[in-house]
């Protein structure tokens, strides 16, 4: 989990990092300018491990992560900067025709809506086939029987009836595990990537669905890149946050550490904002962050926090700050941590 | 199915009810009648008010009306004034002209039109695209009478390779058992091993339906195109190329039957306007269809057998709308019925 | 191409066989001649049919058919004819003195079981109710015509396709289905009928005369004028009907092609509403006979199909006046004359045009709007109007317009057919055969005078004398009369075009 | 639990007609026999699943929904046999704020015709006078009067839910309805929108049905937490007992299925939860939970438990507790 | 949201563009669009300064200068069968199709705004009868029936626009019927249902102004169509009278010299061409400016 950039160097062809993500900038050129969605990001996986991405909406979780299987939409995307390894290649050096066979092969996604993200016109079992058809030598046949196994290891009950159904005829539940076996019809699922899976369910249901994932992965032993906006997720299932401000990274650590010592002044607010916060108890107001996040289109070169944040000093208006590392598994990008500290106490 | 079938075609009897009462009351509103186009220049007075007694057109309207929908309902279509013949024959003679002259219309505007719009989808803000989508502008602004005399005068008189118009050279004496003359040629290749039947039947529809053709192909190209462009932003697309399926097989399986959906309504939609926008053409290329009859028949005030043609027409139009949806729903699990 | 065909004579080998195709502009409405009343019907109709007597070929003169010779009664209220022996109905039922009978009486004797078919409506076009009494078989051979009153053309009325004999078997068989399969003992065959499209005979085998070469005659339907005459470019059809006159020149030029061209026996003519004002006043009427420029009429709308026409009778018809000269095309006269009328700066008024092309007239809009732009000349503002053809001609009928194009076809070659039709008095009264509304005593009892007397010289001198009225009091604006001009092929042979409209492929033949 | 009743609704059903996939007509009840009392400066916060109906109880009671049977009595009004004009005079003193900020106002007008609106329906004051109360209005929940000119999409989600604010605000009201007011924004932004609710309930007296499928969000701003299943009310009792004391096998569930925002404490969660929400068109028999619920009895299969006092103030309709 | 943020230079203010300036600046970027506008705006001043531009008067004939080729002295595009001035009949011709479109096109939206409203927002046995009504009328093929509705009315330029208006009512009542049940689910109908608006405000002052985009793609393409109907009806006899120089009519009544004077025939049906394609390419491009689903 050493995301500093020196270690990353050393790492990057070491066999326990599954992904290795390195100075990623992506702009978007748009009729109204360019966005600068994410900026100079770094992070690594080893394998096995959670990485959850966490941040407000349009922070750029969602384009990191379609930077990594190229999925981006180009134009108006582009990757301007940045090394993805992957198992010890870089992803940008790929062809179209290379990233096909990677992706579902090695590295699968789940998206956000399963409402959407299922195709309406053919049957669950018939799309889960398809991908074990494109990366396995199989009989239609033989793909179909996988296809209900996997059915089966997400928990769908009667699969081989369920296999049969469209995805209109799921409930959302059942199709985000759908779309959970289809992740897994991969030979060599390496990595995982999950957009927000659970945040268009109901809790009850999302909460079968993160039980879902946290056994599987456990079970295939696969790195998992947890993109959500929820804390209590986080909570639950990583084990390694980074959390984006504006297309930043901001903060850092160890899920333990970060949860008891969240330190860059966002990281805090949004801990603070949060009305099951235990300081809560009893009291009639909260400690929200004033403000909003700024427009991606509009920013300048300093901290993108720093309108919304009461330490802010000049120079944070003049450059993002560098690493501070305050432990050896957490990092924050803060000119004012000190200040952030004090005022904790 | 067969419950939502029923259903529909019980849906046909009030929209067809609407249609003949609508048709009756504009013609009957409309002025000028057809005891005096029968008679001409030269009509007297007692014999227009003999003729007019004849056909019942001296009865209060209503009584009309009535007596018109009582023969309806015994599926009666009446006879024509013009020509005395039962209406049901003539549009039996004249209908299978026009419904072959739309099919083949369609099917190269809907063949073409599907081709060319994926591939502009595909190949999006490319020359192949611009060139495709103003070409279907083009398509879709066009005069129809007006392309129809150009292609003739291009590829039949200068160019030489099609014939006028007409459905047939007519020195063929082919037999007519269906009207259809696609496959009355193919009975009669059948019978006699001569393909010229076929061969002159298929030279004489091309250039109609080229130009009947015309603007539903540059409108199911243009839809084809919004709709696949459409399609290949959702997320199951998404989903499939993250799944690693090539990019040939998410853009013909995966987006393609997706983006039929709207296609197919659209197909449906220009099949029923061709019906009756074979007006024109029909009468440009000599086509003997039933577009042109109707509107004959409603210049000469010919009630009974515009009222036929209408109902025959709207009949149709309302049943390949519910063929549409059957196939939508082929296509559609979402609205599949059992 | 483009000479006059010479007659070519009957008979001989080499003619035999071969398909010709004529392309017309519409369909027929029915084929039992007797029915019906458009052109297109009859061309149909006459191939089948026979009559008892016939036009020669391009003239009104009438010769024997089915009937070999005739007999008029002294008082002229009868004629027996005697029929040709032999001939066959293409049903193969016998042609007796009885299928003349039936032929006539189902169109006038209301208890013929089959007088229900009708209207029979040229029967009451002619007036025959009034001229014939009885129709008697005298013999199996020999019928006898009875008449109410002398009438002169009645011969030519029999050549008429009204008159065409019928086989009484195939009536009483078919019934009502029989006018979409006509039985007669004509030349042609009736085969098959693919409506809107073709329609198709073959050669009679058995037929009384040897003049009929062709193996198979189809009538084919090209709506499109100019479509026709590609057709006849590319060899889709043989002869081609009502050319575009925009067309006769190239047609005349193509090596390939030949035109037949004859005057018609008709008239286009404009009739001022003359129970109007202003066109009560005959100086209005002339003024605007000044005012229009024919030749332009005739360059712009019927190029060489038309002349110009200064009678109301055409200049085939016996008894034309020649002698007459046109309204000169005169601006400043007819502004002068308007002016002595009391209009010095013109007046407001609408020209009624029909929708439709008719024989003596191809394009009455067009021709609309010439004279539109030449009335405007002299201060006349004329609204072009048209309705759509049926309501026209009621309104027309009616009196309601105030100037209207409308014309006239000879049915037997008789004046009488003109003029007491479209312009005597009693035919003022609407509805109104005479839309000029014009009632003039003189000419009137004149006209009346020669439609009584058996004398045609007289009457030659009566309506010679009625058209000098008429150019004075200028009651229309007569505007031409078409010339009938029919391109074929070079290798079709024998093609005559009757005055009357008919189109007869009896003596056809192909060159090979 | 202060004041006078606010608001009452009796044994309230609202139906749907809808269309089942065979394209066959269908009845939803989405509020299926509900009757609840609001009193004055309460919040009454409604939890459950998406679907259960909480948005159609919220509407319900505004008479935004025509009710199939029941009553809704408005300080003793009994609303829905009111006419048009005198159900206009209630409309002022019941407000509404919406989830979606962006479909709750209207893309075409401007922030300040939209704020105009309530006093142009209503008719009150001069052009004049109704534009300083806008302007005031605008500052209140913490929108610049300079912005009055800006259209909604021209806001962040934040700013567009205190337009929303302001326009419920703006005919004074006594009772508002928020249906999952701060669902659709981040937290940062949620927890300031909570805190203008609060302040504002505060200044004037305002008494909040509070609708959000967010425990914590509930459990924050309520006085009293109704919970619903299906269409019914299974639980309902003041927020310290209930999150206290769950008794309904179902808030059970609910409660557990919420994650801890506490890395430290996940290995000790036990969770319970099993199965999908069945379709409310075709709710399961007898008690609507009984397919999901742990403590399933044979009677749970034929019988709706009737709502019971469980304990003082505490309702809770479960079979465990129907003696 | 902008102006709190300036600080130290870091945020840039992007002023925000109102609805309009966005549309407009979209517009600009969308070349088929403006490559349409400019055709359009090239018909509307040449059938507005018709009688400025035109060389000669549309209706002048001068028999003996009949079917002049193009480029003959004193005639730029030739003349006529009657020796008009083709140039001056075309540039005439501008002018009354714009009049056409946008009568037929106005009729049309007025009404099948109006039924496409009320329908949609009432709901109920009146929508369900409405509907039919509608359905019947489609039941009705589109050129059929504007033949009847002249042969009604009787022919005549006026006639054929009232036509053509009506046949085309039930494309307009169902689109905006459809957009006023997607709206209809918008909150902010509620808010102000909530508020005690009458629901004649809410259907027209609320609802309809967010139903206008795709009506004004459809009445932007309708202008074309409405033209080539117009055109269609003409040269059926059915739509605008002699000497009126609509193309339509030009075409029809000049059809028999598509072999010998070509450009009798051609032009009109040219004009007619570039004016509708000016429509549909602008049409088009609206859709994509104001669609926000196929914008990228
Ligand atoms: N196709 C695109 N064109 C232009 N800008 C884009 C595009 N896709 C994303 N962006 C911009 O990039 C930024 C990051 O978007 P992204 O989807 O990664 O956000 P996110 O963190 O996933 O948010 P959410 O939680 O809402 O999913 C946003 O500001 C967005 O406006
Ligand atoms: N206008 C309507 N027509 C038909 N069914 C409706 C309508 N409105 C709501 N429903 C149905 O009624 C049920 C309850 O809906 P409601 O919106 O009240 O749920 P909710 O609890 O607010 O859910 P959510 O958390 O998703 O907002 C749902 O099944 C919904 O599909
Ligand atoms: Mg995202
Ligand atoms: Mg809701």
């Amino acid at each position: 989990m050493q995301t500093t950039e020196k270690q990353k160097t050393d790492k990057q062809n070491s066999a326990d990092t599954m992904i290795d993500v390195k100075g990623l900038s992506v702009n978007f050129y748009t009729q109204r300018g360019v966005v600068k969605a994410v900026r100079n990001l770094s992070f690594s996986i080893p394998n096995g491990k959670t990485l959850a991405l966490v941040g407000e909406s349009g922070c750029g979780k969602s384009v990191t992560a379609h930077s990594i299987n190229q999925l981006l939409p180009v134009p108006p995307g582009k990757i301007v900067s940045g090394e993805i390894w992957f198992k010890g290649e870089d992803l940008l050096k790929k062809s179209e025709k290379e990233m096909q066979k990677i992706r579902g092969e090695k590295i699968s996604m789940i998206f956000q809506e399963p409402m959407t993200s299922l195709n309406p016109v053919f049957s669950v079992g018939k799309q889960i086939a398809d991908v074990f058809l494109t990366h396995h030598a199989l009989s239609k046949a033989e793909a179909w029987e996988r296809a209900v196994e996997l059915l089966n290891l997400v928990k769908i009950p009667s699969p081989a009836k369920r296999a049969e159904s469209y995805p209109h005829q799921l409930s959302g539940g059942m199709r985000q595990r759908a779309m959970i076996a289809m992740a897994l019809a991969s030979p060599d699922p390496g990595l995982m990537i999950a957009d927000e899976p659970t945040t268009a369910l109901d809790v009850t249901i999302q909460a079968q669905i993160l039980d879902l994932m946290v056994s599987l992965q456990q079970r295939i032993g696969m790195s998992l890149l947890l993109i959500t906006h929820d804390m209590g997720v986080v909570a639950e299932t990583a084990d390694h946050v980074v959390v984006m401000y504006a297309g930043r990274k901001v903060e850092e650590g160890d899920v333990f550490s970060l949860f008891r010592e969240p330190s860059h002044p966002y990281t805090l607010g949004l801990m603070n904002s949060l009305p099951s916060n235990e300081k809560y108890r009893g009291a009639v107001r909260l400690e929200a962050i004033p403000g909003t996040v700024p427009d991606l289109l509009s920013i300048g070169e300093g901290c993108p926090f720093m309108n919304r944040c009461r330490y802010a000093t000049e120079i944070c208006g003049k450059e993002f700050p560098d690493e501070t590392r305050l432990s050896e598994d957490h990092s924050a990008w803060c000119h004012n941590l000190s200040a952030v500290k004090e005022s904790k106490e | 199915m067969g419950k939502y079938i029923l259903k529909r075609l019980g849906l046909l009897i009030p929209t067809l009810l609407g249609v003949i009462t609508l048709v009756f009351f504009m013609i009957a509103l409309s002025p000028g009648d057809p005891a005096r186009v029968m008679l001409g220049e030269r009509a007297s007075a007692e014999q227009l008010a003999k003729l007019r007694a004849d056909m019942g057109l001296d009865r209060p309207l209503h009584e009309q009306y009535f007596s018109y929908l009582g023969r309806i309902a015994h599926l009666d279509l009446g006879k024509s004034i013009t020509t005395g013949r039962p209406v049901v024959e003539e549009v039996l003679e004249l209908f299978p002209a026009t419904m072959e002259l739309a099919f083949f219309a369609m099917l190269i505007a809907s063949v073409a039109g599907i081709i060319i719009g994926v591939i502009s989808a595909t190949r999006r803000n490319t020359m192949v695209d611009y060139v495709s989508m103003v070409g279907a502008l083009f398509g879709v602004s066009m005069p129809v009478f007006w392309l129809g005399l150009v292609l003739i005068m291009i590829f039949s008189v200068f160019f030489d390779l099609f014939p006028t118009g007409g459905r047939m050279n007519v020195r063929y004496y082919m037999d007519t058992i269906t009207n259809f003359y696609l496959i009355d040629s193919l009975i009669a290749v059948f019978k006699t091993g001569d393909w010229h039947y076929l061969g002159s039947a298929l030279k004489h529809l091309i250039l109609p339906s080229v130009a009947l053709g015309t603007i539903p192909l540059a409108i199911i190209a243009r839809t084809t195109r919004s709709s696949m462009l459409e399609v290949l932003k959702q997320d199951y697309v998404k989903t499939a190329r993250a799944a690693g399926i090539p990019e040939r097989k998410v853009v013909y399986r995966y987006a393609l039957k997706n983006a039929l959906l709207p296609i197919i309504t659209v197909i449906g939609i220009q099949f029923g306007l061709l019906l009756s926008g074979a007006i024109l053409t029909e009468t440009i290329f000599a086509w003997p269809g039933i577009g042109k009859w109707i509107y004959h028949s409603i210049s000469a005030r010919d009630y009974p057998a515009v009222q036929g043609g209408i109902i025959v027409i709207s009949t149709v139009f309302v049943l390949i709308n519910l063929l549409v949806d059957i196939l939508y729903s082929v296509v559609n699990p979402k609205v599949r019925l059992k | 191409g483009g000479e006059q065909e010479a007659a070519s004579s009957a008979g001989g080998d080499g003619k035999m066989g071969g398909t010709l195709v004529f392309a017309r502009s519409g369909d027929s409405v029915g084929l039992d001649p007797a029915r019906e009343t458009d052109g297109e019907s009859f061309y149909g109709a006459t191939a089948v049919f026979d009559n008892l007597v016939e036009f020669v070929p391009g003239k009104t003169e009438v010769r024997p058919a089915l009937a070999e010779s005739w007999e008029v009664a002294d008082d002229n209220l009868s004629v027996t004819f005697n029929l040709r022996k032999g001939v066959k109905f293409h049903d193969g039922t016998d042609f007796t003195a009885d299928a003349v009978v039936f032929t006539f009486e189902r169109q006038f004797k209301e208890d013929h079981p089959y007088y229900d078919l009708g209207p029979w409506k040229y029967w009451g076009y002619m007036d025959m109710s009034n001229i014939v009494d009885a129709v008697v078989a005298v013999d199996d051979y020999t019928v006898r015509f009875d008449l109410k009153k002398p009438e002169a053309p009645f011969l030519a009325n029999l050549a008429m396709d009204f008159a065409g004999i019928v086989s009484p078997a195939a009536v009483e068989k078919l019934g009502e289905d029989f006018k979409n399969n006509p039985v007669g003992t004509g030349p042609f065959k009736f085969v098959e009928w693919r409506k809107d499209d073709a329609i198709i005979f073959e050669r009679n085998e058995g037929y009384w005369a040897d003049d009929v070469y062709l193996d198979r005659l189809i009538l084919r339907v090209i709506p499109d004028a100019t479509a026709r005459w590609l057709a006849l470019q590319k060899g889709e059809v043989d002869v081609i009907d009502f050319p575009s006159a925009q067309d006769l020149q190239a047609m005349k030029n193509d090596p390939n092609v030949k035109v037949l061209q004859q005057e018609g026996l008709n008239v286009g003519y404009l009739a001022f509403n003359t129970s109007k004002k202003p066109f009560d006043n005959k100086l209005v009427r002339q003024a605007l006979n000044y005012a229009i420029n024919k030749e332009e009429i005739i360059t712009a709308v019927y190029g060489s199909a038309g002349t110009p026409a200064k009678n109301p009778l055409p200049p085939t018809m016996w008894s034309y006046n020649d002698d007459i000269k046109d309204y000169p095309y005169d601006p400043a006269k007819a502004k002068q004359l308007l002016a002595q009328a009391g209009f010095p700066n013109g007046f407001s008024t609408q020209l009624w045009a029909m929708p439709v092309a008719r024989p003596y007239n191809p394009n009455a809009r067009k021709i609309a709007e010439i004279m539109q732009a030449q009335f405007a000349e002299i201060g006349v503002d004329a609204e072009i109007v048209s309705y759509e053809w049926g309501t026209y001609l009621d309104k027309t009928d009616n009196l309601e317009h105030d100037m209207a194009m409308l014309g006239w076809t000879g049915d037997n070659g008789d004046p009488d057919n003109f003029l007491w039709v479209l312009l005597s008095a009693p035919a003022a009264e609407p509805p109104a055969g005479n839309i000029a509304a014009w009632k003039n005593a003189e000419f009137t009892a004149l006209i009346k005078e020669a439609k009584e007397t058996m004398d045609q010289a007289r009457r030659t001198e009566l309506y010679e004398k009625a058209q000098v009225v008429f150019k004075e009091e200028a009651p229309w604006l007569p505007i031409a009369h078409s010339v009938v001009s029919v391109p074929m092929k070079n290798s079709v042979q024998g093609f005559h075009i009757y005055p009357t409209g008919k189109r007869v492929f009896r003596g056809v033949w192909i060159e090979k | 639990m202060s004041g006078d009743t606010v608001l009452n609704a009796d044994r309230l059903h609202t139906v749907f007609e809808v269309k089942s996939q065979h394209q066959e007509k269908a009845l939803l009840r989405a509020v299926n026999d509900v009757s609840l009392t609001i009193s004055e400066g309460d919040v009454l916060g409604v939890v459950g699943e998406s679907g259960c109906g909480k948005s159609t109880l919220g509407r319900t009671i505004l008479r935004l929904e025509e009710k199939a049977a029941g009553d809704v009595l408005y300080r003793g009004t009994d609303i829905f046999s009111l006419h048009h004009k005198e159900m206009k005079q209630y409309r002022k003193k019941m407000q509404m704020i919406f989830q979606d900020p962006s479909s709750s106002l209207n893309p075409r007008k401007k922030v300040i015709s939209l704020l105009k609106q309530p006093y142009k329906i209503h008719k009150t004051g001069s052009d004049a006078e109704i534009q300083e109360r806008v302007e005031s209005l605008m500052q209140e929940v913490g929108l610049n009067p300079r912005h009055q000119r800006r259209f909604p999409h021209q806001f962040s989600g934040g700013q567009r839910q205190r337009i929303g604010i302001a326009r419920a605000l703006a005919l004074n009201p006594e009772f508002i309805v928020c249906d999952e007011a701060v669902s659709a924004l981040d937290v940062s932004v949620q927890a300031q929108i909570l805190n203008l609710l609060l302040d504002l309930q505060q200044k004037h007296k305002l008494t909040y049905m509070f609708i959000s499928h967010d425990l914590s969000v509930v459990e924050f701003i309520s006085t009293r937490i109704m919970v619903m299943y299906l269409g019914k009310i299974v639980e309902l009792a003041d927020k310290v007992e209930l999150m206290a004391n769950p008794l309904h096998p179902y808030t059970k569930t609910l409660f557990a299925a919420y994650p801890v925002n506490d890395p430290a404490k996940r290995d000790q969660k036990k969770r319970v939860v099993m199965g999908d929400v069945p379709s409310p068109i075709n709710p399961p028999s007898g008690c609507h939970f009984h397919p999901r619920c742990p403590y399933k009895m044979p009677i749970c299969e034929e019988k709706y438990p009737e709502i019971t006092e469980a304990a003082p103030g505490h309702q809770v309709a479960c079979h465990l507790f129907n003696k | 949201m902008n102006e709190s943020l300036v600080q130290n230079g870091n945020i840039i203010e992007v002023k925000d563009p109102t609805p309009f300036q966005e549309s407009l600046h979209n517009l600009k970027q969308n070349r088929a669009a403006v490559a349409g506008l400019v055709i359009i705006a090239l018909f509307l001043l040449v059938g507005i300064f018709a009688p400025l531009l035109s060389p000669k008067s549309p209706y002048d004939q001068i028999i003996a200068d009949r079917t002049l080729p193009p480029f003959s002295p004193g005639y730029f595009l030739g003349t006529d069968d009657l020796g008009r001035d083709m140039l001056s009949r075309l540039m005439y011709g501008a002018r009354i199709s714009m009049v056409i479109g946008v009568v037929s096109v106005g009729i049309a939206m007025g009404f099948g705004m109006l039924i496409g409203v009320t329908s949609g927002y009432i709901g109920g046995l009146y929508d369900k009868i409405v509907m039919r009504l509608i359905d019947i009328m489609l039941a009705f093929p589109y050129i059929l029936l504007t033949i009847v509705i002249v042969a009604v009315l009787g022919p005549s330029l006026f006639n054929a626009m009232v036509a053509i208006g009506i046949s085309q009512i039930p494309r307009y009542a169902r689109l905006v019927r459809a957009s006023v049940l997607a709206e209809k689910e918008n909150d902010y109908v509620t808010a102000e249902r909530s508020l005690g608006a009458s629901p004649f405000s809410l259907m027209f002052l609320s609802i309809l102004p967010n139903c206008l985009a795709p009506v004004s793609v459809q009445a932007t393409l309708g202008v074309g169509e409405a033209i080539l109907s117009s055109a269609a009806l003409s040269f059926l006899g059915l739509g605008a009278q002699p000497p009126t120089p609509e193309w339509g009519l030009m075409i029809a009544s000049s059809r028999e010299f598509i072999t010998n004077a070509w450009w009798i025939v051609t032009f009109p049906g040219l004009a007619t061409l570039f004016a509708v394609l000016g429509f549909n390419l602008f049409g088009d491009g609206l859709r994509d400016i104001l669609d926000p689903k196929l914008r990228d």
